[in-house]
């Protein structure tokens, strides 16, 4: 927040497009944010909004021909545009100073190598340890997350973990060389809640024992109360609002943020009182709609919506929303009572 | 950048419709199969191979108004002219001719050893899958039987048995052919069995042959099409090894394969009657195949939104 | 033997032990590793076969080298000739009854074991024995007591074969027989090493180890399917006129890689045909090779299904069989579908002599005449189709009819033969003509022997000099391969020659017998006769192929490079 | 394990047996005997002799038991056609020359067909990937037979840098005369080459799509990193099913080969052997063939579990 | 809801569904579930993932054969049907599938699925009858008439849901099985399902067993809550009882694990969650005992030994703990 700390990352007019048989999916159209050191931002959203996209783009994984990286999209690490790196650089980078969990752990662990291994590998790449070394270290590495009796179970292979725990090991394997950011994507969603609550814990432990930046990508928005500082709303390939965990949740400005919080059933609701909803379906990225693209279910909409893509607004510190209402020209709205009804 | 007035700020709020609404066309699964498929150059371009050589199959044997059996020893071994295209071969046909009528043959043999894989390969896999148990396992041994005995074998002894003939060759040819298909509409239907709109169907009360008929069929047919797709090409090859055996084709008939053999015996004095069947051979299987490419890719429901 | 169209070399043979050279040299199957001998020859084969009984005739083309009988085959710039091998002199009786040879002293087998009269007296006894089943068993059917021996009736020491002394071979024939002097050049009358068959039991004429040679060459190395290796033999008689000292057999199934490997000097004599001829006719003229023609006694004939008439039924009618037989352009064929042989209009091969001066130019191919009356002309050869379907009582149009052509093999030559007979055949008399064809010899035999065909094309290669050996084969019984051709005319007229002496009058039967096989009852449709044609290197001296012995004569050809 | 080693064995013995009646039975179903050539010339007693030789004067079940017990002997029983030949004589003198043929074909066209399948597969809709859909079509759909009279007449006759014909025997009959085996192995290979370029880049454009791929890349391997130890073999278990395929072919399929090259393999002999319904040879070959297909069969399983860790032998399979 | 009289609609008696993995080893899927629901209600389901919800439930409608129990429809044995007697059981009991991309076949248009309900039980006379009950289906969850002929590919998937609520409600059942209908969507469309469901219960008397994992959800539409774990039903109460005095120590873990959407909360709870040890055990070849013995830190020898039963501790709560008692009073230390 303050201007004295440097961010460590920093978005800016992010732009990729997939080309598919459909034509150009635009999935991310101009993100932009910025992360500090230590700082915990989480991405909310819905499916399909282009959240994942934005951190395969950090992690420099968006694959020719058919991803495209815009012209102009700038990611900047330590002031740094990434997007310009060479080989070794990128190879530096990934996994050195930024590292990536995925939702599906079965999925993202090589089915066919040994668990410890695969932290190996990240270690002898990185941090050019010996093979014995790596080893060791992996055994360490397994404890660190908890994972019962690591000299045995580095020697397993992915299914002969349960769900949780091959989180964990992708956990470790993001730790391995302690990098500066931390990007997890949907960590949890496929967990229980009680290994959920144990997922965040280790990861809350790690980036606060090693000052680690985390990007959390989750639309579980009681992740995110529990874990980020920063919050970053991102509704069809754009970031809609963002600012502070309180701005966001107590103090949000704009409609689908509204909505969203409103959307999920609390425990102190009445039974079967009928829920907040957001009415219709997201529009599709093939052909985005010129103007805001949550016009078609807001309840605000105003012809200028349709039209025209709103600025961004800012609120003071770093809380910021891109919508309409907030011109000088538009009516007056409030955000509507926590409680039920359509918006 | 349009003015801003003040009627832009009135609010308007949404329509259920516009809520709901889906910005893409109406297209059935092979509609859109059908587009990416178009989309594919390589593979309009093998299909459109395609269409010309099933034209000049159909055509080709009558353009120069040679028959294709009629010898003219005086004109043998002619090379690439204006009066024969291809040249002739060694007992003076025209080779041009022969090479349409032997890719008929080919085709024609190969399509109908395919349909026959096909039928006998979905009737005995839906059959493993619909049975299951001891019936699956018999029928399993069985499939595991014909592949262990050399294919070589089978055919040469499936064509003595039944004689040299057109029925024999497609019997033998497809002797072994229908286990593959067999085997992938066992696994086919045992994995659709499970899918949940089967089950889905199963609760809305659906009988047996409605669940094969409406799911079960319709799912399949793209591993079906992609089959066709590749044993197509792979019977006219199989031929056209027999005729190296000497058992396929009997004079008069012609298929490439044959032509292939009786060039490749010509081939130090004269390549051209090896050559244009060869290249014949090869466009076909080739296109055949990249067609396939394509089919795999326009009916691979991970590819598709 | 009889062969059905083209000449398939397989063989079979025989021999005995401990073959005293086998120290192969040859450690690869390969051709250019056995180490380079002076004086050695690379020959090919289409394919190798494997039984070495000389009784059995099998491998025909080595027998002659490595084995050697009473007479040889020797063939020279002038021709082929039978001369004394084994035998130094031969004894005939007044009445042609008793033949008495007398044998070499300084024949030896490999083994340095004298060969001896009690050698012969073994082979020729071992030929007759039923439980063996030897094919050519008939050939001593004349000598006294040998067929009711062969029929389980007698005992073999009954038979006129007898082993005067150790030198001294004496036969008894039954009736007096000019054709069995021929015969002594063929292998299955050549002499057997009793106690090295013995030892070998089972294994006797298949395992080449256990072999003894008494030829001029002894095979030293074999692989199947690759390649075999003979040197010469130095316990043999005439060895100071053997030059070869080495002897490389390949096998080389395709000719693209035999011609690849003439080229290349690899082999130094090749056996061409189809446009390879015109290719190398080429080099020899340019003085890069030399080539050689011999005529070979051997014709191949167009064969009717007679006994049932065939598939179609219309066989049995001589106007259908020569209305057939008038439409094939022989000529034309034998260029266009081989490039070389000579259209044959008789049975009898050019290259069988009687007296010594070829049985043709001395008798007249009767079929000729009335041939050139139909030849080329669609509508008289139809007419007369039609007059056999009428005297047949057929009333069905011939474009209704189907003659069925049983043909086999997938070479170029088959597959031209087969298609060229079908084209003229439906051309000149509007039939449709059906191909059943067989992949290999042994189905071939099964079609045939189930009577699934019309025609094939057969052929006769002779085993001994005399026309008999052709006409015989169409006695009734003799052969039932031949589409059964059976008139009773012709069976006593055979039976005439039984004991007939005089050659002029034997000619005369066996031309009346030509003319009723071949022009007046049309029984067999001659084709072409065949011919061995021959490409050899020029370093390459002496090389000869000889009709009854082996078709490569090794004996006195030489190497100088 | 050893439960399960018994019951597979065991298993494989039914289908051995399965297969050998199963041919047995074809065989009885083709017209002709194979002594009908041979027998065609001679008196019936001859002829019967000849029958009660081969045990052919036989009603067909009782055969059927004879040859069932021979085979479980291991005694097949001699050629009808070429007297003195027996299953055991070409085991010991062919086998050897055969396998030799089929390791080299199927080991350097499954390696160079790989190495062009994943070239094809990195590169894919680059010019190399249709370069290597183009070879695979032309190398499968041109006859082995005029590969090998073609580079026959390039290496041997025009070149004359290799031996026409002829193979390695003797000491040099496993790791010796190599310039001998160049030709037959090249063109033996061609057709592996294109089935595994083909499968192998099919496989991998699946693999290359996985999830744990993109977590190798977000660990900042290297490309050849990535391929070697995620990709690869990941995407193997299509290739390893196809092996039992290839080496079933590669006896019976090497029969041009073996005749162009003049090898003394068992692949020409089977083909001459079922043309001349050789009983006794075609059983006993068959059997052989057959045993080895099932062996690799086995084999197979076993390398799907050394591959995939998740695949265990004793489970379901596959 | 507190009256008794209720009219049972399924009485499940120890259920249970055991499949046969492997070669020899047993997967107890659903072990040994007691309960009833009543006519109108909905009860809800919960537990972690493959703890047997699923199984639960599709074995409850007949749509896997039990292994061992009984489950009355009505009074009738689902299981004992004959064939006509299971088709017209059929028509009064449905399902919503999880996975709304994975339930509606890709080949069939919207109307095609939604009809084959109509179709197998001949409820439309003719085509324009049918025609006119897709399209009020459609009307009924939220879809329009021009969606009847796309293909499911084109929809998202709350949309996808709804043509699966549609084609359940098409036979006119009387209870549906809800199995997770709401897991595999998003937050903003899981609002307007539940909405949905709840306004259908409300118009047309449906009776639903509510399977998912996400409490608050769960909470929210039920009557009645059930908690299974590992395939066995650890307690059993309303809603508002659950919730508010969870007695079984795994639900008391599970409540205290699902975060609150408020920081601030959340930073205040976070303290005093329970977090528990371990991994959830196999459901293969379990050990004896009280199946949640592993993960508990209240564990004694007799849970080890002996399965609790499922016993009533007042209030219409029923718990399965041998330690329930003992729980509720140390609740406050
Ligand atoms: N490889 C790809 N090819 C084509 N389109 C893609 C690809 N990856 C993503 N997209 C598209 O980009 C858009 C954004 O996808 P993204 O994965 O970032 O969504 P998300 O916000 O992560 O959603 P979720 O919450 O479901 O993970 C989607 O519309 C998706 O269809
Ligand atoms: N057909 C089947 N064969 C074998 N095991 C099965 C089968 N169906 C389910 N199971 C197993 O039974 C257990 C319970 O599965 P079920 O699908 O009922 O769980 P669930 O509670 O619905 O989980 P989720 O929340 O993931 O849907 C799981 O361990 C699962 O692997
Ligand atoms: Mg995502
Ligand atoms: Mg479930």
């Amino acid at each position: 927040m303050n201007e004295q700390n440097n961010p460590i990352l920093e978005v800016k007019n992010l732009r990729v497009s997939y080309h598919t048989y459909a034509g150009e999916v635009k999935a991310v159209r101009g993100v932009q944010f910025s992360l500090e050191k230590g700082q915990a931002l989480a991405i909310v959203g819905e499916s399909g909004c282009g959240k994942s996209v934005t951190a395969k783009s950090i992690m420099g994984l968006i694959k020719a021909p058919q991803g495209e990286m815009k012209e102009n999209s700038e990611i900047l690490y330590h002031g740094e545009n990434i997007l310009k790196y060479n080989k070794k650089q990128w190879q530096h980078y990934k996994g050195g100073e930024c590292a990536i969990i995925f939702q599906d752990a079965l999925a993202s662990l090589n089915p066919t190598m040994r668990v410890g291994k695969q932290i190996m590998e990240n270690l002898m790449g990185h941090k050019n340890m010996t093979k014995q070394e790596a080893a060791k270290e992996a055994v360490e590495m397994l404890r660190m997350v908890g994972i019962p009796e690591p000299e045995k179970r580095v020697r397993q292979y992915p299914h002969e973990f349960s769900g949780g725990m091959r989180q964990r090991v992708m956990i470790a394997i993001a730790f391995a060389c302690d990098p500066k950011i931390l990007i997890c994507d949907e960590p949890t969603t496929a967990l229980d809640v009680t290994i959920q609550g144990q997922i965040l814990d280790i990861i809350k432990n790690l980036q606060k024992k090693n000052q680690t930046s985390v990007i959390m990508i989750t639309h579980d928005l009681g992740v995110v109360a529990n874990i980020a500082q920063k919050i970053a709303v991102m509704y069809s390939g754009i970031i809609v609002e963002s600012g502070t965990c309180e701005d966001i949740f107590y103090r949000p400005r704009h409609p689908y943020t509204w909505a969203l919080i409103r959307s999920v059933p609390r425990l102190d609701l009445k039974n079967k009182q009928e829920l907040a909803t957001i009415p219709g379906t997201p529009p599709d990225l093939l052909n985005p709609p010129v103007g805001c693209p949550f016009c078609t279910r807001c309840s605000y909409c105003m012809p200028i919506c349709k039209e025209e893509m709103p600025e961004a607004t800012e609120f003071g510190g770093e809380h910021k929303a891109a919508c309409w209402l907030h011109h000088p020209m538009a009516p007056k709205v409030e955000m509507p009572n926590l409680e039920g009804g359509e918006l | 950048m349009a003015a801003l007035t003040p009627e832009k700020f009135k609010v308007i709020g949404y329509t259920e419709e516009d809520a709901n609404r889906i910005d893409r066309p109406t297209i059935s699964y092979w509609q859109d199969a059908w587009r990416r498929l178009r989309k594919n150059p390589i593979a309009m371009g093998s299909l459109v191979v395609l269409g010309i050589l099933l034209v000049m199959v159909i055509i080709g044997p009558h353009i120069k108004g040679y028959d294709y059996v009629s010898m003219n020893i005086a004109e043998k071994n002619q090379g690439v002219s204006s009066k024969y295209w291809f040249g002739t071969d060694n007992l003076g046909r025209d080779l041009f001719s022969r090479v349409w009528v032997g890719a008929r043959a080919s085709l024609i043999i190969a399509i109908v050893a395919t349909a026959i894989k096909l039928i006998i390969g979905t009737v005995y896999g839906a059959l493993m899958a619909h049975f299951g148990g001891w019936v699956d396992e018999v029928l399993m041994r069985i499939i595991e039987v014909i592949n262990s005995i050399p294919s070589l074998l089978l055919t040469i002894l499936i064509m003595m048995i039944l004689g040299n003939n057109l029925f024999a060759l497609l019997v033998a040819l497809s002797v072994t052919a229908w286990c593959n298909t067999a085997r992938q509409v066992r696994g086919m239907i045992k994995q659709l069995r499970e899918t949940e709109y089967v089950y889905a169907a199963e609760v809305l009360g659906a009988k047996p042959l409605r669940i094969i008929l409406k799911h079960y069929v319709p799912n399949m047919l793209g591993i079906l099409i992609l089959d066709t797709a590749t044993a197509i090409p792979m019977f006219i090859f199989t031929e056209a090894g027999l005729s190296f055996l000497g058992i396929g084709l009997k004079a008069p008939s012609i298929s490439l394969g044959v032509l292939i053999s009786m060039g490749q015996q010509n081939m130090d004095f004269y390549p051209s009657q090896l050559l244009f069947p060869c290249l014949v051979l090869c466009i076909i299987v080739m296109a055949f195949n990249l067609l396939g490419d394509g089919l795999r890719d326009a009916l691979d429901p991970r590819l598709r939104q | 033997g009889c062969g059905s169209s083209g000449e398939t070399q397989v063989a079979t043979a025989d021999n005995a032990t401990a073959a005293s050279t086998s120290t192969g040299a040859a450690d690869s199957a390969a051709p250019e590793t056995a180490g380079e001998v002076d004086g050695q020859i690379n020959l090919r084969a289409v394919a190798f076969g494997n039984n070495f009984d000389v009784q059995d005739m099998g491998w025909r083309w080595m027998m002659g080298e490595c084995y050697e009988g009473l007479m040889r085959d020797v063939a020279d710039e002038n021709g082929d000739r039978f001369e004394y091998a084994g035998a130094e002199s031969m004894d005939v009786s007044d009445d042609g009854l008793v033949y008495t040879f007398h044998l070499r002293k300084d024949a030896k087998w490999s083994d340095g074991q004298p060969v001896t009269a009690a050698d012969y007296e073994y082979g020729w006894k071992r030929l007759l024995n039923p439980e063996y089943g030897y094919s050519y068993s008939f050939y001593l059917f004349n000598v006294v007591g040998a067929e009711e021996y062969y029929n389980g009736q007698g005992s073999a020491d009954e038979i006129g074969i007898k082993a005067v002394d150790d030198y001294t071979f004496e036969v008894t024939l039954k009736v007096a027989d000019p054709t069995f002097q021929s015969k002594l050049v063929a292998t299955p009358l050549y002499p057997t090493r009793q106690d090295v068959a013995e030892a070998a039991g089972d294994q006797w004429g298949k395992d080449w180890t256990k072999c003894v040679y008494n030829g001029p060459f002894a095979m030293t190395n074999l692989v199947e399917d690759n390649s075999m290796t003979w040197v010469k033999n130095d316990q043999y008689w005439d060895k100071d006129n053997v030059k070869l000292n080495q002897v490389n057999w390949y096998c080389v199934a395709e000719n693209a890689t035999a011609a690849t490997m003439f080229d290349n000097g690899q082999l130094d004599v090749f056996d061409a045909a189809g446009d390879y001829i015109a290719k190398y006719d080429k080099e020899v003229e340019a003085g890069n090779m030399q080539t050689m023609t011999t005529e070979y006694p051997g014709t191949m004939v167009l064969c009717y299904e007679q006994s049932e008439g065939g598939k179609s039924g219309l066989m049995k009618n001589v106007n259908i069989r020569k209305a057939i037989s008038y439409s094939i352009n022989r000529e034309e064929m034998v260029s266009a579908v081989y490039g070389r042989y000579t259209a044959a209009y008789g049975f009898v091969s050019p290259a069988i002599t009687l007296d010594g001066t070829s049985y043709r130019k001395q008798a007249l191919e009767t079929m000729k005449k009335e041939y050139e009356q139909y030849a080329g002309d669609a509508d008289k050869l139809k007419a007369l189709f039609q007059k056999g379907l009428d005297e047949l009582g057929i009333t069905d149009k011939p474009e209704d009819i189907t003659i069925t052509l049983l043909s086999q093999g997938s070479a170029t030559e088959n597959q031209l033969e087969r298609e060229y007979l079908q084209q003229s055949i439906s051309q000149n008399l509007g039939v449709k003509v059906e191909l059943n064809t067989v992949g290999d010899y042994q189905m071939f035999a099964n079609e045939r022997d189930n009577k699934n065909y019309d025609i094939f094309v057969g052929g006769w290669f002779s085993d001994y000099n005399d026309p008999l050996d052709f006409l015989n084969t169409m006695k009734t019984g003799v052969y039932d391969s031949y589409g059964l051709y059976s008139n009773s005319e012709y069976d006593s007229l055979i039976d005439s020659l039984t004991g007939e002496n005089d050659n002029a009058k034997r000619l005369e039967i066996y031309q009346k017998l030509e003319d009723l096989l071949v022009a007046q009852d049309c029984g067999v449709a001659p084709l072409y006769y065949s011919d061995k044609h021959y490409y050899y290197q020029n370093w390459v001296k002496d090389f000869y192929t000889s009709s009854f012995g082996a078709s490569q004569e090794l004996y006195r050809a030489s190497v100088q490079k | 394990m050893p439960k399960y080693l018994l019951r597979r064995f065991a298993e494989m013995l039914i289908t051995l047996f399965l297969i050998a009646t199963a041919t047995f039975f074809l065989l009885e179903a083709v017209p002709g005997d194979p002594l009908t050539e041979r027998a065609s010339k001679l008196s019936p007693t001859v002829k019967e002799n000849l029958y009660k030789r081969y045990g052919l004067d036989k009603p067909m079940m009782e055969r059927y038991v004879i040859t069932m017990k021979g085979i479980c002997k291991g005694e097949f029983g001699e050629s009808v056609v070429y007297a003195g030949q027996t299953v055991q004589k070409l085991i010991h003198d062919r086998l050897p020359v055969s396998a030799r043929l089929g390791i080299q074909q199927v080991l350097v066209g499954i390696t160079i067909g790989l190495l062009l399948g994943i070239l094809a597969a990195m590169r894919r809709g680059s010019f190399w990937d249709y370069m290597v859909i183009a070879l695979s079509v032309l190398l499968i759909s041109i006859p082995n037979l005029i590969f090998g009279l073609m580079l026959q007449k390039i290496f041997a006759g025009n070149l004359k840098v290799l031996p026409t014909i002829g193979w390695p025997a003797g000491k040099d009959l496993w790791f010796g005369g190599w310039e001998y085996t160049i030709l037959p192995t090249l063109t033996g290979c061609f057709s592996y080459i294109a089935t595994y370029a083909r499968l192998l880049k099919t496989s991998m454009l699946d693999v290359i799509n996985q999830d744990y791929v993109l977590t190798a890349e977000s660990k900042g391997l290297s490309r050849g990193q990535i391929i070697r130890r995620h990709i690869l073999r990941n995407s193997f278990i299509p290739v390893i099913t196809q092996l039992p395929m290839s080496v079933a072919m590669c006896i019976t399929g090497s029969f041009f080969i073996e005749s162009i090259f003049s090898i003394p393999g068992i692949g020409q002999y089977y083909v001459t052997a079922v043309n001349n319904q050789d009983l006794s040879i075609i059983m006993g070959e068959t059997v052989i063939i057959a045993a080895l297909y099932i062996g690799v069969l086995f084999i197979t399983d076993l390398l799907y579990v050394v591959v995939d860790p998740r695949i265990s032998l004793t489970g379901k399979s596959r | 809801m507190e009256n008794n009289e209720k009219e049972v609609l399924f009485s499940v008696s120890h259920l249970k569904k055991y499949f046969q993995v492997g070669n020899h080893a047993t997967l107890k899927a659903v072990d040994d579930v007691s309960f009833e629901i009543y006519k109108g209600e909905t009860l809800g389901m919960v537990g972690e993932s493959g703890c047997g919800k699923t199984t639960c439930g599709r074995t409850c409608i007949g749509l896997y054969d039990k292994t061992d129990g009984q489950v009355l429809y009505k009074g009738t044995d689902v299981h004992a049907l004959n064939g006509k007697e299971q088709f017209a059981f059929k028509k009064q009991v449905q399902m919503v599938f999880q996975d709304p991309y994975g339930s509606l076949d890709p080949r069939m248009t919207v109307a095609d699925i939604i009809g084959e309900g109509i179709d197998i039980h001949h409820l439309a006379k003719n085509k324009k009858e049918r025609q006119e009950m897709i399209y009020k289906y459609l009307e009924l969850v939220g879809l329009n008439r021009e969606h009847a002929n796309r293909f499911v590919h084109e929809f998202s998937g709350g949309q996808r849901q709804r043509i699966g609520i549609a084609r359940a409600l098409a036979v006119q059942p009387e209870f549906i099985v809800l199995d997770e209908p709401i897991s595999a969507l998003d937050v903003s469309i899981q609002a307007q399902i539940v909405n949905l469901l709840v306004d259908l219960q409300k118009k047309m008397g449906l009776t639903y067993l509510f399977v998912a994992h996400d409490l608050s959800m769960v909470k929210h539409i039920s009557d009645r809550v059930a908690v299974l774990y590992l395939g066995t039903l650890v307690e059993l109460t309303t809603s508002e009882e659950l919730y508010a005095n969870p007695r079984h120590p795994y639900t008391q873990a599970l409540l205290s694990a699902i975060p609150i959407p408020d920081p601030k909360v959340e930073a205040e709870r976070d303290r005093k969650k329970i977090r528990l040890e371990g991994e959830v055990p196999s459901p293969i070849n379990t050990k004896p005992g009280c199946k949640f013995q592993g993960r508990c830190k209240y564990a004694k020898d007799i849970c080890r030994q002996q399965m609790p039963e499922l016993k009533d501790v007042g209030n219409n709560h029923f718990v399965a703990c041998h330690f329930c008692d003992a729980l509720e009073e140390n609740k406050e230390l």
